[in-house]
């Protein structure tokens, strides 16, 4: 019987993970390929795939280690800790659990190549400013055996260099999953310019041609691979988003101890003691939610919904109060580029819309619970 | 870890055990004051099937299914006992049982009680055969609970013990009170305290009940008038009663913060909120909004108070973290019933009015997040002794 | 141009009931009633008229002062202070805004009535938990020249002892207002044991016989005079509950400085301070709407709605914030009911509810805002 | 009070003037800051109409409507500012010139200024000719703005000045600087200061940009490097800068607490939403929630900045009470943009994305309650000055 405490196995994961993220993969990281015009870094996702990290999902026999979903969110919570710009949701969870869930010899070596680090993908779902695969109307129209996709796709994060792209759109009998090579004719790819400085990209696909072979799962059934795999990485985002609100936490705790102000240090002031101690509590909790999200998923992942949407929603709400209370407790220096909490902020605003923002899965939470 | 095989013919043992002894009046879930058994030499049973409820759980050991069967559990493993809860939950059945002694004075005992104390003492609790109350507070002191003024002189074979306790629950209808009592006035406050247990019945004992402004009266005054208090039933070391005290606290922090929350615990509000008033959702969007992430934050703390409960089986102690449980739980709670009594609207402002009494329930939630610690105190707690942030 | 400025008249009217509030009806004198068995003082009511107040929407040829909504709101700000138990929002402010738009010598001699202590009045409105006039279903069958009305109203405010019911009910063409006076063949009253110590009643209306003397404006169309009485009524009522927030405000303040903890006066921790100084902000920005509804109804009244919900709507939040603080900084002492926190917490529930809860209101404001 | 028919007539005449000088591209409403014109010697309008509505507006004192009309300003009363603003909003125009120099020098100047300074300085802010920023904050001093190290020595007919001050708004912009400046080393803090008028232009001041988390450089550091200040540009008295100071600091307050707040001032937050996502109501219900508590708790903001004027107007000081509009208003905008950033969505999260620069926005709302006196500092002072709470 899985208990809301990590395993052995799960605790040494977690602890070598912050060593080599804090040293390899600090905010630092992120600034440096900020200020260098890029997004990614190629050479730290290959040394992590070195680690083993991209196969925390991925059966034995492709190459995993096949840890399993807590085990995932551990390394996320790492990850989200320092803000470590990688494909790890996108491609070693997301993907991961679609390719996992349509088994093969096609599969198995696609999850290979993802463990190695040789593939990267991204997941193209939404049309508009808001989560909503439901309300997909990109088409895709028979044509032959095949089909031909047109309509654009946006906010699609690690799109600007994700070597294949898992596309949703609609065909007459519903929605359909597609996997196309991101360089087929007929689709472009436009960066854009986040504020979290991580990778999205705009893409229009304009007549791009579609066969059977590139339908993943049933043609008009897209959700029942779909589901599960949204499900994964909304886990895995919401453990990221706990990670980040702990770093977040932890630089205004140190801030609090070490900043003197009127002569005492502002961590001895009753109001602000209070506040931080509130989200702490705050964090704490949302950290029991994103456990039992793991475990769900890992356990009986076909009711996973409640306990994803419960994980997503609180570490939304936690990892904004706690970027709002790490600005305002730093004052004037927290608004500077210079320090590092802003890219906490920044991050924590769009992780809070990726994948649902806190009020789709509120909503879900209240459609379970009959409210 | 327990096999998941032993754990399913273990919970088919307890459903069968449930469905068998589990009389059908105690399934209907109700969990507020008048509906549970306090027990104790007074008790007056509200009908046959809680007096049956009660004498085949104790029976079963199932009163206290984590104590060892030789005070009167049932030994359970923590993952037993969660299994049995689920089931008590499935068929909605009410606790057999509820008392201070359980929830307070036992782990307390375990802790520090002789090995003749546990088998005087837990067995009797076990049963529902003695009701306890908590003699903590005292007039004026408020959340400094260590500034204890009622005196215990050493006459030898006995402690004779005069003062007054404050806020002491259901004194009026308690058996016995286990007390924080200064036994050596020389030393600094958290020093000289002892960790009494008084015979209510004894000459000297009265107590005064004090009206809330729920009408009920819940808490009382206790007067201790040259009480003399043999030797033998101290708690541990005398002048050491504030190690127990405080282990006793975390125990009252986690009782208090599980009210009615969690995944698997207590009724959803969602259901309360539907029941009682229709279809809140068409009608009031802004309370349905408050509501769902009243749910959210209810079933997170829940799962909370299930991953700290694993911590503490798997060795971890979680210490002045418990202060988080009660934190967060009562102020969750006060949340709820702002929200439940916004639901009823106008049904629930009348004192037993067409949807029950809510208002009290509703009155006495406030006092959660001031008994047994203030949030404020919890949250200084956490700051200093958890986060480590300096005094100023 | 009037300001958000209490006149000179105003501020002279406010000093002076509050003078003798807190003489004649301090929190003492409803704690008194309650223990006596009794929710409202006759006594005190007429004290309160002979002073004017009744008058204070009542035209002078009527026998008022005629000092407008504003000036109302203040009397029912210095009366929420201290919790007096009147009937002043029935009768003074939602009988009087009816009668005085209806005119009339017949309307005149009630309004009379009213402002020496003789009539009072209760507005039956409510037949469910919530407050909704639109749906109300009692219904009033045509029958010859008369109306023949049966159903149940609950939550009449002032119910138990007021002499004339304002009834809205349900005929064939619509929503119809009537008056009729209490003991009416056919009326049953019943006493609700409320949890603010103060008046309502369950009525039973089986049969009852009106005529069309008894409607007050036009049949089905009893929205055209309700509503200015509602919103008058929901403005009074709002800054009742102003000077409910105030009044609890003010006993928590001196407990602040008064009580001690830990060797210092409580008010000197940082935390309380704050939490108490957002309090007061609250208050002020409560303050604001509610001057602005009464001077909206003075100067504007038809294009009112917005200014009282918004102030209900303030009020309502602002009240519990102020009670819930109270009793929570009281620590103990406020959960007794020895002290009186208890009866603000009490009374700003049942106002929270009455006329209109904060959802209502809210709503309001958003659809007249586009939201 | 003033008569409604005066009023009325002045309504009349400022609609007209209005609709004759204020071009139709300045009608837009917008007060973003990219939109606004700020003057100063090396102002560059944005376009010809930017030009004309600051020369026009400046001829007839409009710039500054309260100020005395011998000063550059059109003398009005708050009741006839009152109508000017509402015909202004009427057609949406946007203000024809912002600045430090109206919205802070310029009451302090007519406060303390000698009559030979304010017909120098308060023309050429009125017209838009000399643009200002503020010198008060220094690294490190963080919220203790009294704590001033930049020092000016006495020499004679001036003094020199050395330092460094922090967070000047848009110094590497203004020509001007008004900075508290140390000229008493040896009494209390808050006493040795001065109130000194500096020229950017003048040998020894640089300035350096402070990169935000916006990407934008609103601040600066700037440095006073042996800066010779004529005696004759002091405001007040010598040492006695703290009282201009402050005087100061309640304007700055008022003035931060009422962007975009109000009944007539500023958009709704749900047009704001509604234009930018649609229908938010259908779509997400919580959001839609929120959005209408943020909704009514502007608008009675926005009432309480009115209220505020009226009782300044009606000569009732509001002092110290000033830090709740403060507080109340950079809070309240700071909702205000998290829940346009949740209406926006995903097309919010690029800087300049198809919805314009939300995010630089949203990201500036932030400092809001840092800048000016963080909300900590002013519940502190709301509590200890207003409320009479005692220090710890």
């Amino acid at each position: 019987m899985s208990t809301l405490v990590k395993t052995e196995d799960e605790a040494m994961l977690a602890d070598s993970a912050r060593g080599f993220l804090d040293d390899a993969a600090p905010v630092r990281a992120l600034r440096d390929l900020r200020d260098s015009g890029r997004a990614y870094d190629p050479a730290l996702w290959k040394r992590i795939c070195d680690m083993g990290w991209a196969g925390v999902l991925i059966p034995e026999e492709a190459g995993g280690v096949d840890m399993g979903h807590a085990a995932a969110g551990m390394l996320a919570h790492e990850m989200g800790r320092t803000l470590a710009s990688t494909p790890f949701l996108s491609s070693a969870v997301i993907a991961v659990t679609i390719l996992r869930r349509i088994g093969g010899e096609r599969a198995k070596s696609a999850m290979a190549a993802i463990a190695s680090g040789e593939l990267t993908y991204a997941l193209a779902i939404d049309e508009a400013h808001k989560f909503a695969p439901e309300a997909t109307t990109m088409s895709a129209e028979r044509q032959g055996n095949g089909f031909r996709l047109s309509g654009d796709k946006c906010f699609v994060v690690d799109g600007g260099f994700a070597d294949r792209l898992l596309v949703l759109a609609r065909t007459e009998s519903g929605l359909t999953l597609f996997e196309l090579p991101s360089d087929r004719t007929g689709i472009t790819r436009t960066a854009q310019d986040m504020i979290d400085s991580r990778d999205a990209a705009r893409i229009a696909f304009e007549d791009v041609e579609a066969t059977g072979d590139d339908v993943l799962g049933q043609v008009g059934d897209a959700m029942t691979i779909l589901k599960p795999a949204l499900e994964a990485g909304q886990a895995a985002l919401a453990a990221e988003m706990s990670g980040l609100a702990a770093g977040a936490f932890d630089m205004t705790l140190g801030y609090l101890k070490e900043r003197k102000q009127f002569g005492q240090p502002i961590g001895s002031f009753q109001a602000l003691q209070h506040r931080a101690a509130h989200l702490w509590c705050e964090i704490e909790v949302t950290a029991s939610a994103i456990l039992n999200a793991g475990r769900v998923l890992d356990g009986n992942p076909d009711e996973a919904t409640l306990a994803v949407s419960l994980a997503k929603a609180r570490a939304t709400s936690t990892a904004q109060l706690a970027v709002m209370e790490g600005v305002q407790m730093h004052g004037g220096i927290g608004m500077t580029d210079e320090y590092d909490m802003g890219f906490y902020m920044k991050r924590a605003r769009v992780s809070a819309e990726w994948l649902g923002d806190y009020g789709y899965h509120a909503e879900q939470v209240a459609a379970l619970r009959g409210i | 870890m327990q096999g998941e095989d032993s754990l399913k013919a273990f919970r088919a043992e307890m459903r069968s055990w449930l469905e068998e002894n589990c009389p059908q009046q105690m399934r209907d879930g109700r969990i507020t004051d008048d509906a549970i058994c306090w027990g104790g030499k007074n008790w007056t049973f509200s009908s046959e099937s809680q007096r049956l409820w009660l004498e085949r759980a104790s029976a079963r050991g199932l009163t206290v299914p984590r104590w060892p069967t030789e005070y009167g559990g049932a030994g359970l493993s923590r993952a037993e006992e969660k299994v049995f809860l689920e089931e008590m939950e499935r068929i909605n059945a009410r606790p057999p049982l509820k008392s201070f002694g359980i929830s307070m004075l036992g782990p307390a005992l375990l802790q520090f009680g002789t090995p003749e104390q546990n088998r005087h003492y837990l067995p009797q609790i076990a049963r529902g055969e003695i009701r306890w109350c908590q003699g903590y507070s005292e007039p004026g002191a408020g959340s400094d609970l260590a500034s204890v003024q009622t005196r215990g002189e050493d006459k030898g074979d006995h402690w004779l013990v005069n003062g007054q306790k404050i806020w002491t629950s259901y004194a009026d209808k308690a058996d016995w009170i286990f007390a924080l009592v200064r036994t050596d006035r020389d030393v600094p406050k958290h020093k000289g305290i002892s960790f009494l247990l008084i015979d209510m019945g004894d000459p000297g004992v009265t107590t005064r009940p004090i009206r809330l402004i729920s009408g009920a009266s819940p808490f009382c005054e206790t007067f201790f008038d040259n009480v003399k208090v043999p030797k033998g039933q101290i708690v541990g070391e005398e002048n050491r009663g504030w190690d127990v005290a405080k282990y006793l606290l975390t125990h009252e922090r986690e009782m208090i913060s599980s009210g009615g929350t969690g995944l698997s615990g207590g009724r959803a509000l969602g259901a309360v909120m539907a029941q009682m008033a229709g279809e809140p959702s068409a009608q009031d969007p802004t309370l349905r909004a408050a509501a769902i992430r009243c749910e959210v934050d209810a079933l997170a703390t829940g799962l909370t108070i299930e991953r700290y409960k694993d911590m503490a089986e798997a060795g971890k102690g979680v210490g002045n973290a418990s202060a988080m449980l009660k934190y967060m739980g009562t102020e969750l709670n006060k949340r709820r019933h702002e929200l439940i009594m916004s639901a009823c609207g106008s049904d629930a402002l009348e004192w037993d009015g067409p949807v029950g009494n809510r208002a009290a329930d509703w009155l006495r939630t406030k006092a959660n997040s001031i008994e047994g610690g203030t949030s404020e105190v919890m949250l200084t707690i956490l700051a200093r002794r958890v986060l480590g942030l300096p005094g100023s």
